[in-house]
Order: C-alpha cells, then structure tokens, then sequence
C-alpha cells in the first residue's frame, strides 16, 4: 500500500481498520539468491537497494529477534557527513546525500531533520583540529563552517559560555547534518524491501554457516537450514559470533554504549550540539525528549546495557555544558553493543571466502551511515566491486598497514 | 560485574578507580613472524560469554589486573594481579 | 650569594579565610611531614615491607604490593632516608613536596568521607590502621585509618587544592572546619 | 460536582495550613498533603492535559505511576518542569503551573487534536508529511516540534547544591510498606546492617492508606511504632524521600534522595538532590503492587482514577474525591473502596462488578451491578456520569467520581532491569518477578501476596532467611493480628469492548485500543513493535499503569496468553531523575579536579594569563603594560629568549624516577632509540612508539645513577605513559628488575633559556656548570647557593642554550622568584606556552600536534631513532608495514609564506598549485603555525605527501573553511639556527 495524504484520509474515514502489514511474516523459503544476517539498518539497507538498484530480489534478511531491535533502533539517531580522512568523508557524504532524498525514494517518513550538528572547541589546539577537519569537508565540497564564540551563542545561548575552564572557543557546524527518526529507518526500509520481494525473517537466529568445498551454501537457524549463493554479514555487535562460524577472525571487539532519553520537554535544543571537553552530545526529538549520550563502557560487553558510573560521568558532562539542563529529568536508559574496530572505521569487504561479504567495525558512528552501507554493500554483493567511496574500509588495512584512525587513538578500540 | 571489581590488593573498588585496556593475549616473542603480530595487535577473539580482560586499577595500586568474566552476564570468576596470571600462563604453557 | 628560599606549602593560599577554632568536625594539615615513597625489588616485597614496619618513627602507608609511603612527623628526612636506604633491595624517593598531608575526624567524618570515597569505612570492614590508595574527591591519594572517627588522607601536591576543597563542601553541612596543624 | 476534605481523619495536620499557587491562583492545603491531595481538596480535579490529543485530565493514582497530573513547580531558575503532583510535598509557597495547555487549563486550543484523531493514528506521521518534499523541514516539522514535550524549561544555570554518597550494607529493603518495614525490623534485630528506602515523605506504604487494625492499632500508628523502633537501631539506616531508581552489576543500586525539594527556600549548605550508591550484599524489593486501571470508553477523564488511589486520598488525606462515587471493579478493591468512602459518609452511585458473583461484602444500601461495565463516561473537564451496559441494556448513572479496580500487578521494575524477564502467572494473572539469583528477592505484594498480614509474614521470612546466609542468629519477629483484611483477588478484564470514545492504555501518550489494533494490523506485532509504533509505555509514567493492559489487550487481539507475548524491557530509572543529581557536585568549574603548579604563585606574581591544558593551569603568556594582544606579549618573550633570558615553568611534564638493575634494559624496550648505554649523568630524547609502529610520546630521560633513571613525558601523556611502563613491567617482562614511581609533583621544574641562561644560572647554583664541566644534555644534582639540593639538565625545547632546573616543589616559588631576580640585570622575562610554542616551531620540535597518533617516526623526521637492530622494542615489528613505509606517506616539513607578510593557519589543508580542491588532491595539512618573531614572518610546520623529497616546491595552503589561499614555499623543518650553534655555547 503507497502511503499519501489520500490514504491516510481514507483510512480514518474507515476507522483505520483497512491498513495492510507494512511487510509480510512469510516463513523461509529453502534457498535465496543472497542472505543477509542482521535486520539492523544496514541488512535492511543492504536488501532494499539489492532489490531496487541491483535487482536482485531472491534475498532473505535473516533477524535473530526483531527488526530494528539492535543497535539501528537504540542509537542517538545523529547523522553527518564531517570526517577528516580520505577513506571516510567521501563514503559519509554519499550517505548524507541518500538520506537528503530517502523519504522520496521508499515513500516513508523516516523524519530526517537537518537541524545542523555543532562540535564545540574549547582550545586552540582543538579548534585547530577542527579546522583541519573541516577543510577536509570543505576541499570534497562537503559543507562545513567553523563558528566563533559569539555565532555559536546565537544558535545555542544556553551553552555554559562562562566557564572558566573549558571555555566554549566557538563550533564547527554542518547544517546539513542533524538527526533521523531511528525506527522508521527500519521500518522504511524493510517495507521498501518487502515490496519488491525480500523475505524478512524475523525471530530466526543463525546459528551456522555452512560451507562446502570452500564456499558458503547457506545458514543453519532456528528455523531449520536455509541455502543461499551469497551470504553476506551485517549483525554489527555479533559480527564476531556469526563471523566465527565461518572461521573469520576479525579486528572487533564488541562494547557498550549507553544512551538516554529525558522526560518529554518543549523544545529548547534546535541543534546537535557535542561538547568538545568531554564526549557529550545531545539533541531533541520531535517529540519532544533530549536524546544524548557520551562515552562507551570500556569494558567488553555483549549485555545492551551499561553502567551507573557512565550514567554519572555522562550527565556530569550535560550539565557542565548546558547549566540549565540540571533539573531536567532523566526518563530511561538503555545500551547498544557495538562491533567497535581496531581504528574505529568500518569494514565493507569480501572475505577469504568467496561468497562471504562482511560488512561490520561501524562503532557508534554507523547509524548515519545506514544508507551508504546499504548501497555500497549491495554494490559489492551484486557486483563482485568495490565501490568507489567505500573502497578504504577494506578488512586487510590492518595488516598492510592502512589504518583509518580519525582519532589518531591506535589499535585499541574502547578509545575510538 | 561492572560496577564493583574486587582488587586482590585493594578490596573491592567502583569501576570508576579502574581503566580497562582490552583482551588479554600473549605478545609474541621477539623474533615472532609479522603476521604473529599483526595477530597481537588487531585481531581478537572476541568470544560472547567468558572473557579475560585487562583492568588498571588506575586510582588504587596501579596494578593491571586479569579480569575473568562472562561479558554476557557481567558475572565475575576471577580477579588476578597479571604478573601472577603470567607466571601461571608461563607454568600452563 | 647564599640564597634564602621560603617553603611554601600548597595549601597556604586555600586555608586562609577559613575558621581557626575548630569544630568537632574538623580538617587538620600538617606543614611539612616527611613522605617517601618506597618500592621493593620485585620478589622482595614481604621482606621489604617488613623491614619498614619495623623502622622506627615511620608510619607505613601501603600503595600497593611493593609499593608504600613512608611517613614521619617527628624525623628529618636526612634520618628517614637514612633509615630507608638501610633497607636491603629497597628504592626510595622523597615525596615530601609531592604530597600533601591532612588529617579529617570528628562524629561526622565517615558520612563526610562517604560522599569523596567509594570504600566502606565501617570499622568492620576498614579497621584502624589500614590504608590503601583509592579516589578520593576525584583524585587518587591514600587512605589511612588512624582512630575512631579519624582518618589521614595523602594526595599528590597538583591536585591538593582541589580536594581540600572537595573535603570541605562535603563537610559543610556537618560545620566541617579546617587549619594547618599546630596553628 | 465536588471532591472536599472531610473534617477528620487522616494523615495530614490540620493545625498547620499551607497556603500554595496553582496557574496563579491561591488554595489552602495542609501539612502533609501533596499538591494533589491539595488540590483536590480544594475541588481542582482537572490538573494537566494529555500529550497528543490534549485531552483534559485529572490524577489517576497517588503515587509516583501517576501518567496525567504533571505540574512545573518552581519559578525562575528553579523551575521543575514534569513534577507529579502526586508525590510532590506540599510546602507554604509552593507554585505549580499546568502544562502543554494554551492559552488556559481550561480552554486550550491544542484540543482541536482531538478532532483530528482519526488522522493521528498510531504511526500516522511515517505515511504523511512527505509532500513535497521540502515541506518537511520548512513546514511541518517545525509544527510537530511546536507541539512536542509537556513542560518547558528555563535554560538558567542551577541555584541548588548536588551531592553523591556511597552507602554500604548488608541488606537494602527496598520500600517501607508492610513487608518493607518487618523485612528491616527483621534484619536488623538480627544484627545486620540495613539500609531501608522509600520514595514517599513518610514510611508506611499502603499501612498509610488502609483502613485497618494491626496489634489493636490502627495501621498508620502500627507503622509509626516499627518506624521508631527501627529508627533506635544503629545497625539501620533509613532513607526516607529515597527511590531507589536502578540496579546495577554487583549489587549496586543508584538512588536518589529528595533532601530539599520540600522546602521552599532550601539551605545552601546542604544538597537538594543526593545520590547514593549503594552497595548491598543482598537486597529486598518490598515495591509492592500497582492497581491496574480498567479501559473502557472514556477511562481517561478527570473523576476516574483507581480505587487504590481513591482510599489513598480517603483515608490517608482524608480528601473524598467525589461527593458521589461509583466503582467499576474487577475484584475486592473496589468493594473495600465502597465500604471505605461510605464509612466516611461519602455517597457511593453503584458498583458496577464486571463479574457475576463474589463474596465481597457489599457496603449497606449499595446497589451492585453484576455482569456490568462502564462503556462510556460522561462529562468533560470531570466526569458527571455514566454509561454501564449489563446484558445488552445500557443504563446511565450519575457520579462525579469513578474508582476503577482493574486488578494488581507487583511492582518487578528494579528486579528486571538486569536482563531478566519477569515471568506470566496464570494464577495470579499478573507479571511476577524473576528469578535473579539468590541475593535479590521480592517480598510482600511486589512477590504477589495479597494482604497485609501476608505482607508481614513475607518480608520477615525472606529477611531471616537473609541474616540465616550472612551468618546472623535470626530474629524471629512478632507479627501481630491484622483486623479488617479483604480479599484482594480478582477475574482479569482487559478491557471493555464496544465503547464510543476512546479507551486508553496509556494516558499520557494518548495511546487507545484501536492504536494497539492499527500496529497489529501493520504488521508491528512484536509487543517491542507494537510499543514503538503506538508510544504506549513511553511516556513519562513508562507504563507502570498501562503495559500489562497493552500486553493483555494485544493478547486478546491474537487469542494468546500474555506470557506468549511477553513484557517490553524494563529499564533504569524506575521514576525519572534529575541531571542535577546524576550530576551531583561534579560540574560546571568542578567537572573535573583541578591541578596546579607549584609555580602557580610565581606565575600570578608576574601577571601570567593561564590557560587549561590537561586539568593543569598553564600559564600562557605574561602581557606588560602597553601590550595590547596577546601577540605582543608572546613576541616579546620570545625575543626576549633568544636575545637574554626567560624562565618558563615546566613542571607539568610527566616524571618518572626508575630504579632498579633492568631499568636500562627496561627503557630500551620501551623507546624506539637506545637507552642501554646512556652514561650516567646525560639526558636522552627519547621516542615512544605503540604497538602498531605510531610515535606514543617522546621526551628526555636521564641517567642518575647506574640503575637510576628519571623519564619525562608531555604534560598530556603523563598519565598514559605511566600506565604504559605499567602494562610493560607488569604484563610483558615481570622478569626485568625494574620499579618505578611518578614523581611529577615533587618537583617544580623550570627552563632558563637564551644566551645569557648560564650566566644567570651560575648565580643560584654552587657547581661549576661551563659548558666543558656541564656540556649539551648533562643532567646531574646539583647544590644551590644556601644549600638546597637540585637537579639540573642542561636540555633545549627552544634552540638556545637552556637548563632545566628541578626543585622540591615547596621551593618552587622561592627559586624561580631568586632566578627572576638574579636575571634582571640580563632582562630575564617569564615567558608562557605560547612562547613555549613558537621557540619549538621555530626549531621544527614536534609536539602532540604532529604526534596526533597517525605518524610513524620516519614521517616526523625521526627515522634514525628507529633502533631496528635492537632485538625488540614496543612498536618494532609493525613499523615495517607496507603502508607505513610507503613513499607517499605525509612527511613533516616547514612552510613559509611567498609573501612575507601573508599569514596562514592551522588545520588548513596543502594543494598543489592550480589542482582542484578534493580528497583526492589533497596534500596534507598545517599542523602547528605561529608568527616567528624572530624571522619576521608566518611560518608553520606540516605533514606533507612525501614531504622530504618536495623541499623547495611552491604549494597553495587552502583554507576553505575561513576562506584563505596562500602560496607558500616547503622547506626543512627548521627555521631558526640549524646548524645548532646556539645550544653548545
Ligand atoms: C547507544 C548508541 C548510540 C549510537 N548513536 C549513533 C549516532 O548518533 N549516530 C550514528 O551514526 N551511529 C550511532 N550509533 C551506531 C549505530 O547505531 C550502529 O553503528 C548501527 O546501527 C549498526 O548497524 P545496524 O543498524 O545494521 O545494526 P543493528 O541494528 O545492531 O543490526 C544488527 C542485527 O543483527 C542481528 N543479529 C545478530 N546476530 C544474529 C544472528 N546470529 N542471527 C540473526 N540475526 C542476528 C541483531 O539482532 C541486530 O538486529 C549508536 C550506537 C549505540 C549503541
Ligand atoms: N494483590 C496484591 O498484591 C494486593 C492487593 C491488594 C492490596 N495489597 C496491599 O499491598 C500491601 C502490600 O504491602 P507491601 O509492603 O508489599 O507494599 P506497599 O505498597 O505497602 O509498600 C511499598 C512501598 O514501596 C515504595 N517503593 C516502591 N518502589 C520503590 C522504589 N523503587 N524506591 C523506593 N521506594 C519504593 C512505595 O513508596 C511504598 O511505600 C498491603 O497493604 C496489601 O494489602 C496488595
Ligand atoms: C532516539 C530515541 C528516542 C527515544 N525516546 C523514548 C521515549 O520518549 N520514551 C521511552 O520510553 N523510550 C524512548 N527511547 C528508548 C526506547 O524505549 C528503548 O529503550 C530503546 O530503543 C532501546 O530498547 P530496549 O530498551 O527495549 O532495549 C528512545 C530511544 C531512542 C533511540
Ligand atoms: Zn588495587
């Protein structure tokens, strides 16, 4: 059903009674051209753009609970394209650009909201590194504009401007970023993928990949053994669990990252606004909740939640940045686990073996990258080629001496 | 755990005293193959459940300590100082 | 030219301004104590630490295993660095401008000190002449028991201002007050 | 229409009345109210309105569930937007405002929703609003968001003290109802430590709000008598106005304790807000249980509320709700709420029971309908009817109040938020608690007893089983008779079909049972989907009141049981919490601890203007009168430098004094270069690298004697280098004797740098230190002139000849003030790190600013400090990789401008001359620039695409950003004196 102003009036004429599913339930089919593991944002992204750019629609998107229950639908929902290195901002930037024209493209509101991401500095050095990286943006043609101290108190004057210490020096902000309803994402796309006949299997875990004469012929799950000609991986803090059962050993480590959400409150913070002194960022839904977060756990977890000292050292940082913020109440919690990579890049890649595709190591930064994932890694699925832009997040850069550190923090990840 | 890890030198501390450095792996002798280290340095087993990790107790001893845990669960088996965990590897090996 | 050099002490700028009577909650800081720091070889640690214990006029902080402050009130510091290299495979190191020496007690202390240190001071549980490095007020110090209701807490020199500060918005609700030792 | 107080009876003290605002207008309530109780004493049931439509809505609990009546208290700064007004303790004073209503409460335009509702159906907004597609962001966005959020903010910083404290104990009970408090009595009697917390102002749970007998007393006094025996205890600890929000890993549980948010001008010596951490060795959840509300056509409107909240107001506010009350009731609540309010005097229009028969007593002259249910209410602003249909009939009832009793459902909150599920009982129907582990259980209602006296009993097993474990002889308590108990059970109705108007689940978000329908339909049919795509459970209540009937309405719908369908994930916090008091102390200037130098007297005394580099205050540079910029001070000093002398502190660096026979060896391993045959009493540069080949951190190490060393590192590495000399000596070669321990606070270090730094020096130190008896990077103790022992390094971070000098850091002040003294006559200045900075660039001396953890040796110039024949060191044996040794690496290299007088920055970028700007073109970056004094000119350091080899080109530094492009020419590294003749003078 195409979703318009018309239907939508119809439907309330009728007492909303004749809505269709926004996909189908249908049971596995025995063999698929392509099955992709994860019904995350980017398995999902993977499918539809298969389906529509590639047109390979004999795929199955295989999702151990259900879509959008991993890290696509717990995430702080910031999107941007303002990366310093060579292998990252073009691949952000064809991002940024699908998600200017996705609504139109799947015909679903994902309530993608450019309201500008603004990165607060608070020393010389540090406005120096963001110059650099915005000169990275500004020399792809990517926009950047680097505030002073009085042009980021006109867009946020509720900023603590007086602190002695870690004075707000001024911003760089790209306008074109800003946040993206994080469950429609999902959704949007797995209705996409549906219509054009991708089989969405939920509850459905993999529980084996097998292989025969050294190519992949399918995945044991829940739901019995179901074949395929390409599989290819996308379960972002499980990579290394669904990687095991080919024999991969990968460069990841699986973390926890913790998120929040306040009581609903009338809007006040138009912005993404990260502190520069800490780790702290925060926006405001459209509903009217701060969504914000700051640092990972640390510690290894596969648990999708955090710890009390992070909570702490989190709103610590909230109310040193926004004073104002401290009788606001916090409403819930939660935590995401991530497949944090050795340099806190991605890796989209063929693997050792042929008809295995990997696509994992997006950290905390991969929501905004949903769409470009999806695109690439079909492109690499259907195409047996790299695409151009996602042609630095290859899974050998270890070894070869290649790292993509945008943070410059070496091989270990609970720093990216 | 997670929140509390008991220091065998210190008693029981908040995580907030520690700084966790990642899995623990053995590096390579000296003359060990290029692609040994690269092993050491990037890859990692990663294994959902029982996992042994590096914490620093940062604002206690300064020890790195070998923290055994289910990652799944935060339930902890053993908190060892790991110069001890070493020489106790050593003995296995 | 023979130079004249006053010492100073970290805290001289911070205790101005406040009460000089004290209260039943009270900080004291001691001006100049001798602190060094003492590490073992390793292998030597039991030998070491029993060889401090037995030194005489020191009070020993442990740190950690092989690890401990040595701590005097009443000796030089020529006479403890004395004492302390007479130690077999022992290193020392004076530590006396690096760290900085309080004292916090009274009916109040360990509801003050719940709010800068994580550890359970029951006496149960943290009995009269322990120590042991932990954070406290953010900053990494050591510990110590030394009665009832009083403790002795040694942190590093940068960040005394900080603490003594912390230690005493903590207290303030208890009348916490605070002066140099002896003053 | 009315609700009233009674004239006697209940908790509150009618001596003392409070006189308190709400939207502006004044009312009298009494000490010991809440704003609700209050209000509704005052007859002011309409209290807030809901998110979506903007219904008008009045409390439907009197507890912290409460989803509709939320108020902003405070004013100015501290406004508290979100407060439930029915927890919220009345004070003499106190302000509340309605929220998300305008103009008025009573008449608010935002109810025109309401209308619309057909078009706002769960999800609506995913299907619309895409045409044309600007329109989103220009259009209707900016409308949504206008109409997001219930109260508003202020944005002012904080007036109010926050503070966190750490407890410890052997048991924490959780809630002091009946269970909670024999649970502690228990405990406690038996010698254990306790901590026993509850969120209400007063301990006493439901014993508050019951119209019983306990031990011949009435339940509230039966409650006073535990709580002062408890309180004589020393071994308990009781935390009144405490909810204990979160459990954690290891039996930690955060919570916060409403110290002042009672009081109308709090004291400022102590906090509003306290956290605490505590740490349990076993702990008891006594959270009880929440009366489920029923959902029927119109179950929203102000006048319906549960029966539990309506004896709530009864007898412990002695607030009657209604002059005429009905009940729709599912079980015994809603008769022992007839019998209550008629006790009272209070006229009760019908029990509507949806079931067919029950024992419960029926109050005298009430009239019971059997086999009934309510379909519809009646009314706007408050109900004045309604409609119950009994086999096909429809009859209307007039009431100005409805208690609803849809059954109860523990309160497993906290026990769930570790992962587990809580677990379907068919026989209670009702979620219970899970299974955690044998150091946390529930106890009383929360672990599904029904009565109070069963409440007792339970709270005393489980708290003697708990002193039996932890080694205590337990205490067998007394409970004493309970007179007056009803029965509390009850026949499960989800929910009542064919109404009219809306039924809701969730009130606050508007979510009603057709919603649940649409997401079924639609294929959202996970509960986790369906809660996403109809909000139900995400408001600010999280559904404490609505989720189990959303779970029991889903069932419904697709013919399952409940536990088939399973609850959403409970998570942390079990009620909203302040920032403020997450925060505690720890903000603002204390975010993080602060340090100081020991030449931080010194520095002040000449004026210095600091600067936060690491929690330390640097002292940047030191402005004199008629120095207009900061660039006139910093071009001073540095003149002034490399002419005369300055002093520079530079104590902040890292220190590390090593001991120990492997101590040489040790260091070879960790630095890139060799350390093994330093003699003693020379400084070495050293190289850090990581494991991975990157350059770590470099700095000077001295030998002071044959196992004796002491490492500097930056001020900003300090810490991690520390840790990484840790993690070698502890992790990778126990074996090496080697010890070491930070001495960065002992010492107050300066550098006296420029020509005349001898002759200066040689003023305050005893020893001979000409360049033939204290050569280029001798480093030895020295004597000061009267006595006191130093340590000094003839090292240069500025090109010129330079010493740093190490004092106790007590003497700090008291030297460098003898060295600014014994300098004037050779026009000694201060110089700050600005000056720092550009004496360094001007020498090519890298910093973290082309340390920036992505550049190998080689690419900073340092390839010969790459000790290959060494047998190992930490970051050997990946430097060789391909892509760290490829010849288009970014190599550092200086700039200078074409144009003298043309300036560039750092963070610009490097194109080749008449090349398009793009990734692929680009050439590297600024990494450090400053105005050289000394030349006259900009000059910069950068990291350049095979930087070496490209000495001499021209290049384009662009700057898009700031919209700059200025041609400048590569050169070496070094601008000033390469032949080095400065230093060996
Ligand atoms: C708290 C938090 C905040 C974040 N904030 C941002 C942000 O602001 N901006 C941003 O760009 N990024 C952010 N991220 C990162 C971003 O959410 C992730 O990088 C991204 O969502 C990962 O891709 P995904 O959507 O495909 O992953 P997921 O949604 O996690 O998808 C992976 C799926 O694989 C499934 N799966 C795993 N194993 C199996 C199996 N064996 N069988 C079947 N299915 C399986 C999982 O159930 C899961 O649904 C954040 C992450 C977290 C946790
Ligand atoms: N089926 C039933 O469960 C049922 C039915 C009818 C009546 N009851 C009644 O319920 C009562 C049971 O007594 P009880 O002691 O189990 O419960 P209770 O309701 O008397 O006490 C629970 C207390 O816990 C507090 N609390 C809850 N969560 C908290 C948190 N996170 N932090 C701090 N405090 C918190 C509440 O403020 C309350 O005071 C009896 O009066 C019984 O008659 C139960
Ligand atoms: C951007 C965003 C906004 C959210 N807003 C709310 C909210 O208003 N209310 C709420 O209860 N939860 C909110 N959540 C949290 C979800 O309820 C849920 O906790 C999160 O998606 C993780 O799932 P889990 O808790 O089921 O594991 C939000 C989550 C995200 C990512
Ligand atoms: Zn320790």
């Amino acid at each position: 059903m195409r979703y318009s102003a018309f239907s939508i009036l119809k439907q309330a004429l009728s007492g909303n009674r004749l809505w269709t599913p926004a996909w189908r339930e249908p049971e596995p089919k025995p063999h698929y051209d392509v099955i992709i593991v994860g019904g995350g944002g980017h398995g999902l992204s993977t499918a539809y753009y298969l389906a529509k750019e590639f047109g390979i629609t004999n795929v199955a998107v295989i999702e151990k609970g259900y879509i959008g229950s991993g890290n696509v639908g717990r995430n702080t929902t910031i999107i941007r394209s303002n990366y310093m290195l060579e292998g990252n901002n073009p691949f952000y930037e064809l991002s940024l650009k699908l998600w200017e024209g996705l609504e139109q493209d799947f015909n679903y509101n994902a309530m993608v909201s450019q309201r500008g991401v603004l990165n607060l500095f608070h020393s010389d050095g540090q406005r120096d590194q963001y110059a650099r990286r915005g000169n990275a943006m500004r020399i792809e043609g990517v926009d950047a504009e680097l505030l002073d101290r009085e042009q980021v108190r006109r867009l946020a004057p509720y900023l603590n401007f007086d602190h002695g210490r870690f004075p707000i020096m001024g911003g760089l902000l790209q306008k074109r970023g800003g946040t993206v309803r994080h469950d429609a994402v999902a959704w949007g796309y797995a209705r996409g993928a549906d219509q054009r006949g991708v089989d969405i299997i939920q509850h459905c875990e993999v529980t084996g990949i097998r292989r025969e004469n050294g190519v992949v012929t399918g995945v044991e799950t829940t739901k019995g053994f179901i074949g395929c000609n390409k599989l290819a991986l996308a379960a972002a803090g499980n990579t290394t669990t669904v990687g095991r059962m080919a024999d991969l050993q990968l460069p990841i480590e699986t973390h926890v990252l913790q998120a929040f959400v306040s009581e609903g409150l009338k809007p006040v913070i138009d912005q993404v606004i990260t502190y520069g002194a800490g780790h702290f960022y925060i926006s405001q839904s459209d509903k009217g909740g701060l969504v914000f977060g700051a640092d990972i756990d640390y510690y290894s977890s596969y648990a999708q939640r955090g710890n009390l000292a992070t909570v702490e050292h989190t709103m610590q940082e909230g109310v040193t940045m926004i004073p104002g913020l401290s009788r606001a109440k916090v409403l819930r919690a939660w935590g995401g686990v991530m497949d944090m990579s050795m340099d806190g890049s991605p890796i989209i890649d063929r693997t050792s073996i042929d008809n295995l595709y990997l696509n994992c190591g997006w950290c905390y930064g991969g929501f905004k990258a949903t769409p470009a994932s999806g695109f690439c890694f079909a492109h690499l699925i259907a195409k047996n080629e790299t695409h151009r832009v996602s042609r630095f997040m290859r899974l050998d850069r270890f070894e070869r001496g290649y790292a993509l550190d945008e943070s410059g923090k070496g091989p270990q990840p609970n720093l990216h | 755990m997670a929140s509390l890890i008991s220091c065998p030198h210190c008693g029981t501390r908040p995580k907030e005293e520690f700084s966790i450095r990642g899995a623990v792996v053995a590096r390579p002798q000296p003359g060990a193959k290029e692609d040994a280290w690269y092993r050491y340095v990037f890859i990692r087993d990663n294994p959902k459940g029982r996992y042994q990790e590096y914490w620093h107790h940062a604002a206690g001893c300064r020890r790195f300590l070998v923290v055994d845990r289910d990652n799944l669960t935060h339930e902890v088996f053993a908190v060892t100082d790991a110069t001890e965990f070493a020489k106790n590897a050593e003995v296995a090996r | 030219m023979a130079l004249t050099l006053l010492h100073r002490h970290v805290l001289d700028d911070h205790i101005s301004g406040f009460e000089t009577n004290a209260n039943p909650n009270h900080l004291s800081v001691f001006r100049r104590p001798v602190i060094f720091s003492v590490l073992a070889k390793v292998g030597q640690e039991r030998a070491v630490g029993a060889a401090l214990e037995a030194a005489a006029d020191i009070a020993v902080r442990t740190c950690a295993p092989g690890e401990w402050l040595a701590v005097s009130q009443t000796s030089g510091s020529e006479t403890v660095a004395g004492q302390l290299s007479a130690i077999v495979d022992a290193s020392s190191v004076d530590q006396s401008d690096g760290k900085v020496l309080l004292t916090v007690s009274g009916p109040s202390v360990r509801k003050i000190l719940a709010k800068c240190v994580a550890v359970d001071l029951h006496p149960d549980a943290f009995a009269d002449g322990h120590s042991t490095n932990m954070l406290i007020g953010h900053v990494t110090g050591n510990l110590a028991r030394t009665g009832a209701d009083r403790f002795e807490i040694i942190v590093p020199r940068s960040f005394a201002g900080s603490v003594f500060e912390e230690l005493m918005e903590m207290g303030r609700e208890f009348a916490l007050t605070a002066a140099f030792a002896g003053d | 229409m009315t609700s009233y107080r009674l004239d006697s009876g209940g908790l509150v003290n009618r001596s003392y009345a409070l006189t308190f605002s709400f939207d502006g207008k004044s009312f009298k309530g009494l000490d010991g109210d809440t704003v609700a109780s209050a209000l509704l004493a005052n007859d002011q049931m309409l209290m807030g309105r809901s998110f979506k439509y903007h219904r008008p809505r009045g409390p439907v609990t009197a507890g912290s569930s409460e989803p509709n009546a939320l108020v902003t208290i405070g004013s100015g700064a501290r406004n508290e937007p979100n407060v439930r007004a029915t927890v919220a303790e009345l004070y003499a004073g106190l302000t509340a405002v309605s929220q998300n209503r305008w103009p008025s409460l009573s008449f608010d335009m935002g109810s025109v929703n309401s209308l619309l509702s057909p078009l706002l159906g769960a999800g609506f907004y995913y299907k619309t609003f895409m045409w044309p597609a600007k329109f989103w962001e220009w259009v209707y966005e900016p409308v949504i968001r206008r109409a997001a959020g219930l109260g508003k903010m202020v944005m002012e910083a904080d007036p109010d003290r926050y503070e966190k404290s750490w407890a410890h104990c052997d048991l924490l009970v959780v809630g002091a109802g009946p269970a909670g408090l024999m649970a502690a009595l228990t405990a406690a009697r038996s010698g254990v430590r306790v901590i026993l917390a509850d969120e209400g102002f007063r301990f006493g749970g439901s014993l508050l709000s019951e119209n019983l007998n306990i031990g011949g007393v009435s339940a509230a006094d039966y409650a006073t008598g535990l709580i002062a025996e408890l309180a004589s205890l020393p071994n308990v600890t009781l935390m009144p106005r405490t909810t204990v929000f979160g459990w954690y890993d290891d039996m930690v549980f955060g919570a916060v304790e409403r110290v002042q948010k009672h009081v109308a001008s709090p004291s400022p010596d102590l906090a509003v807000e306290r956290l605490w951490r505590i740490v349990a060795k076993r702990a008891i959840l006594a959270s009880g249980a929440e009366e489920r509300p029923l959902v029927f056509g119109g179950n929203d409107k102000p006048g319906v509320m549960t029966a539990g909240a309506v004896r709530t107001y009864l007898n412990r506010y002695s607030v009657a709700v209604g002059s005429k009350v009905a009940v729709f009731t599912n079980g015994g609540s809603g008769y022992r709420t007839a019998a209550d309010l008629a006790a009272r005097g209070v006229e009760i229009a019908a029990i509507v029971d949806a079931r067919a028969a029950s024992e419960d007593v029926v109050p005298a002259g009430v009239r019971v309908i059997r086999n009934g249910a309510v379909v519809a209410t009646k009314g706007r602003k408050r109900i004045d009817g309604l409609v119950v249909e009994r086999a096909g009939f429809q009859e209307e009832i007039s009431c100005d109040a409805l208690a609803m009793a849809g059954g109860w459902s523990p309160i497993v909150h906290l026990m769930c938020q570790r992962g587990q599920k809580p677990v379907w009982s068919e026989e209670k129907q009702a979620f219970m608690a899970p299974d955690v582990g044998s150091a946390f259980v529930a106890a009383g209602s929360a672990a599904g007893t029904d009565t109070v006296s069963a409440a007792l009993r339970d709270g005393a097993a489980k708290a003697s089983a708990f002193a039996r474990d932890l080694g205590f002889a337990a205490y067998e308590a007394n409970i004493p008779d309970v007179e007056g108990e009803y029965d509390a059970s009850f026949a499960p109705l989800w929910y009542v079909p064919g109404a009219k108007d809306k039924a809701f689940v969730d009130f606050q978000n508007d979510v009603h049972v057709s919603d649940l329908g649409i997401a079924q339909r639609e294929a959202f049919r996970h509960i986790e989907h369906t809660k996403r795509y109809t909000t139900a459970g995400m408001a600010t209540d999280q559904g404490k009141l609505g989720n189990v009937n959303t779970i029991g309405i889903v069932a419904g719908m697709r013919g399952v049981s409940p536990a088939e369908i399973g609850t959403t994930t409970f998570r942390p916090f079990y009620t909203p919490v302040s920032f403020g008091a997450l925060a505690g102390a720890s903000r603002g200037e204390h975010a993080a601890p602060t340090r100081t130098s020991p030449l931080h007297g010194w520095a002040k005394k000449n004026g210095a203007t600091f600067v936060e580099a690491g929690l330390w205050y640097r002292s940047s540079w030191f402005p004199k009168e008629g120095e207009k910029t900061w660039r006139d001070s910093v071009d001073r000093e540095v003149r002034n430098v490399r002419e005369n002398a300055g002093l520079c502190d530079v104590s902040t660096l890292g220190k590390i004094e090593i001991f120990g026979a492997n101590a040489g060896e040790f260091l070879d391993r960790i630095y890139s270069n060799g350390f093994l045959k330093l003699p003693v009493g020379k400084a070495r540069y050293g190289l850090m690298l990581r494991e991975d080949g990157m350059v770590f951190d470099d700095g000077t190490t001295s030998r002071l004697g044959p196992n004796h060393y002491v490492l500097t590192t930056t001020t900003a590495y300090a810490t991690e280098v520390m840790t990484h000399l840790e993690f070698a000596s502890q992790t990778l070669w126990p074996d090496l004797d080697v010890c070491f321990t930070s001495v960065s606070d002992q010492w107050a270090q300066m550098s006296l740098a420029g020509p005349k730094a001898r002759a200066i020096m040689s003023r305050i130190v005893e020893d001979d230190i000409s360049d033939a008896a204290f050569p280029f990077l001798a480093a030895r103790t020295v004597t000061l002139r009267g006595g006191l022992a130093a340590r000094l390094f003839r090292i240069s971070f500025s090109g010129e000849l330079a010493y740093e000098l190490a004092v106790p850091a007590g003497y700090g002040e008291a030297v460098a003030d003898a060295i600014m003294e014994a300098g004037r006559e050779d026009g000694i200045c201060a110089y700050g790190v600005e000056a720092l900075n550009v004496l360094r660039v001007e020498k090519g001396f890298v910093t973290h600013s082309e340390i920036d953890g992505r550049a190998t040796a080689d690419d900073l110039g340092y390839g010969k400090m790459m000790g290959m024949n060494k047998p190992d060191f930490i970051g050997k044996h990946l430097s060789t990789r391909f892509g760290l040794t490829a010849a288009d690496r970014l190599q550092l290299v200086g700039l200078k401008p074409i144009e003298a007088d043309k300036e560039f920055k750092a963070g610009a970028h490097l194109l080749k001359e008449n090349a398009a700007p793009s990734m692929a073109s680009d050439q590297g970056f600024v990494s450090s620039v400053c105005y050289s004094p000394t030349l006259g000119h900009y000059i910069g350091l950068a990291m350049l695409k095979s930087g070496r080899e490209r000495i001499g080109e021209r290049i384009i530094v662009w700057d898009g950003l700031r919209n700059s492009e200025v041609p400048a020419e590569v050169c070496a590294p070094v601008f000033v004196d390469p032949g080095n003749t400065k230093l060996n003078v």
